[in-house]
């Protein structure tokens, strides 16, 4: 006998997964992001700090949606408004 | 209707057998992005043709693993199926046998991304062959650091058909 | 009634479907590959020979992957050890 | 009542439709050499004959895989081994 | 009570539905033809024949997995096997 | 109680989805086109007439598999052979 | 008791959901149109009255099949033949 | 005991969830205007003003289906006919 | 035995894990402009301030989908209407 | 007879292999970044440490949601608040 509670944490383990899914996005961004900043130290090694400091505050704002998938995620694992 | 439990399997098993193959677009991609820009470079630099083309292979090879890797779990998920002797609930051992299928697809995103470098490296060593060593060494550097997810991504598949936890 | 076996072939099916999604890849990568080598042939005609090897050598590189998921499909079809 | 042989169609159906998914591969990467090919011929309208060969040699290749797809939906369809 | 026939019937309309996917594949590809044919014509007005040309030619081979994916569709729509 | 038939319109409801995700290739490529078209615009403006109509015979052509997703589409909601 | 008509609108608002996908495509297709575009308008100032039109002319090509998954939405949601 | 109405809410709730993955598309190609844009802006810094308006203009068309998401996702939710 | 709401509540767990998908575009989109950012800040290293702004205002637009995506997971979580 | 646990177990395993599937992010864009690195590093050898530093500490940064997603999986498997 599967009871609705039951029902509600399997289904909630798997949109957890789901939620994950959007961390494809900021990795291929910033993946990008490291690569153009790669380049870009090469051709002005001078303005490294400039560079790297751009790159990563670019990368800090990529980040946010792989954020919300995580809390999303944790919400269903250990915040279940259903359970 | 009932069935026994090793019919529960075997169904999972082809399921996560087939998710497992779509991996497989991961190398597809970016061993052709290696090869296109390995044609493009041997055109501009024909008297680079063994360097380009042994870069590009290597790159290549490298990106060749996830590949392997999602016909590997396939294969066992077919022919050696350790879940198949699994005691416990069949819905359990069935949904471990699509997952790891389904954790193999990660395999997709390193070896696209290996492919990629393998190209540029390729191209790279085309218009600068003097430094074919760090060109290479980088290739190969930045494609390990790419190829983690694949393994975490294997590990959690090994784990779930090896030594699971729910199991 | 359904069988066991009948169960076994109705899911290996749709697992032979699956596999082929691999195919993706190498149609992408191996277009690309030609578009490349139809660029190179065009700036430098004298080289088409070695131009055309490599795309063609690349390429076989790249359907690798295609052809596992047809054997995994073709397996699931034809030679399926669950059936 | 279901038979399980109806249970069988019935999936070799969707199969069918999963595997000729496939073709998004070859269709973008034919696109891409397309593309090229239509550049390089701008630039060297001299060398069209060796641009479009390749082009399309090229595209042959990066067809198959969308071929192997629409083989095994072909055989699910009506040489159907479980059936 | 359901039966086989109409079983096979629904997962038909799934997998007709499934099998028109692939026609993203041709979408992006001529689109990317479009966009460097039109770059071409812009660069060399006087080749637009040839470019265009080229441009139509690669996109009728990107076309076909495309159309692979209406013929599955079709033929499980109107000229079933499998009822 | 669920009839066949009913059933038969649940799938093809979803079938009617899943075949207007083609829309997403069209989308990609004819606005890749449109980018290409714009910036050839800009660089020769004398040429408008040429580009424009080279990129909307490209999107013309990139347009059909969207299309084809929605005639399925419309077969699946207003002429499903199935009932 | 579910009847047949509640598990074809079940159906439905998974399919009007499905459909929306294929709204992925214009946004990416045009996003790049407007990268494009504001690339072009930054070189060529003179020229921006051209660009913006090619590039609302090509993005509104590009948004057809995105309208499309809305209709087929629309029509399951509100003008549903099955119900 | 689960009635038609209730399941119908349920495959709203995962219908609406499908319906805002469209926001995939505005995300990239919004994000592709943005790094053309500050671009363009490095190079011709007095030329802000037209490129940051051709860019806002661009993706204000490329949100559009993102909103047709979620305004489908909220008639789901909020105004859902089936229920 | 499950009841209707818990059906509900399951379902809505998977469609929240669904919506946080949308996440994947601002993701990437953002990443290219942190990337193109630090190439071009790496060049016109005198003209940051505006490339940074830029930058940030495109990638706030990018954001909105993924806004959209957590808002609609945050009301099926949170503010539920069919519960 | 499944018990509720069971079905728990279940599709926590399904969720991990979902929440894995964020490894196509890092995956594709460290990859980019190598090949930008290895690029940069034929052309300027002289700048090798800069540039592979930038390009680890960009990798770094997009290896994040992979990690998430490894987390969230090893959670269900191991530390799974359902069970
Ligand atoms: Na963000
Ligand atoms: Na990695
Ligand atoms: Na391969
Ligand atoms: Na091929
Ligand atoms: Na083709
Ligand atoms: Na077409
Ligand atoms: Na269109
Ligand atoms: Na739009
Ligand atoms: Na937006
Ligand atoms: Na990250």
């Amino acid at each position: 006998m599967i009871t609705g509670i039951e029902l509600i944490k399997a289904c909630s383990a798997i949109g957890a997964g789901l939620a994950m899914i959007a961390g494809i996005g900021p990795g291929i961004g910033q993946g990008y992001a490291a690569g153009k900043g790669a380049e870009a130290v090469g051709r002005q090694p001078e303005a490294q700090g400039d560079i790297t400091r751009t790159m990563l505050l670019g990368a800090a704002v990529a980040e946010t949606t792989g954020i919300y998938g995580l809390i999303v995620a944790m919400i269903l694992l250990f915040a279940n408004p259903f359970i | 209707m009932s069935y026994d439990t090793k019919v529960i399997i075997a169904c999972a098993s082809v399921l996560g057998a087939g998710l497992a193959m779509i991996a497989g677009i991961g190398p597809g991609i970016g061993q052709g992005f290696a090869a296109g820009k390995g044609a493009q470079a041997i055109g501009d630099n024909p008297e680079q043709g063994k360097g380009i083309t042994s870069t590009m292979l290597l790159g290549a090879a490298v990106a060749e693993t996830s590949g392997i890797l999602a016909l590997v779990v396939a294969l066992i998920l077919i022919f050696a199926n350790p879940l198949m002797n699994a005691t416990g609930g069949v819905l359990i051992i069935g949904g471990s046998a699509i997952a790891a299928g389904i954790s193999m697809l990660s395999g997709l995103g390193p070896s696209i991304g290996q492919g990629y470098a393998a190209g540029k490296a390729a191209e790279t060593v085309g218009t600068n062959p003097k430094n074919k060593p760090h060109v290479t060494m980088l290739m190969l550097m930045g494609q390990a650091v790419a190829q983690t997810t694949g393994i975490l991504a294997l590990v959690i598949a090994l784990i779930l058909l090896y030594a699971n936890p729910l199991v």
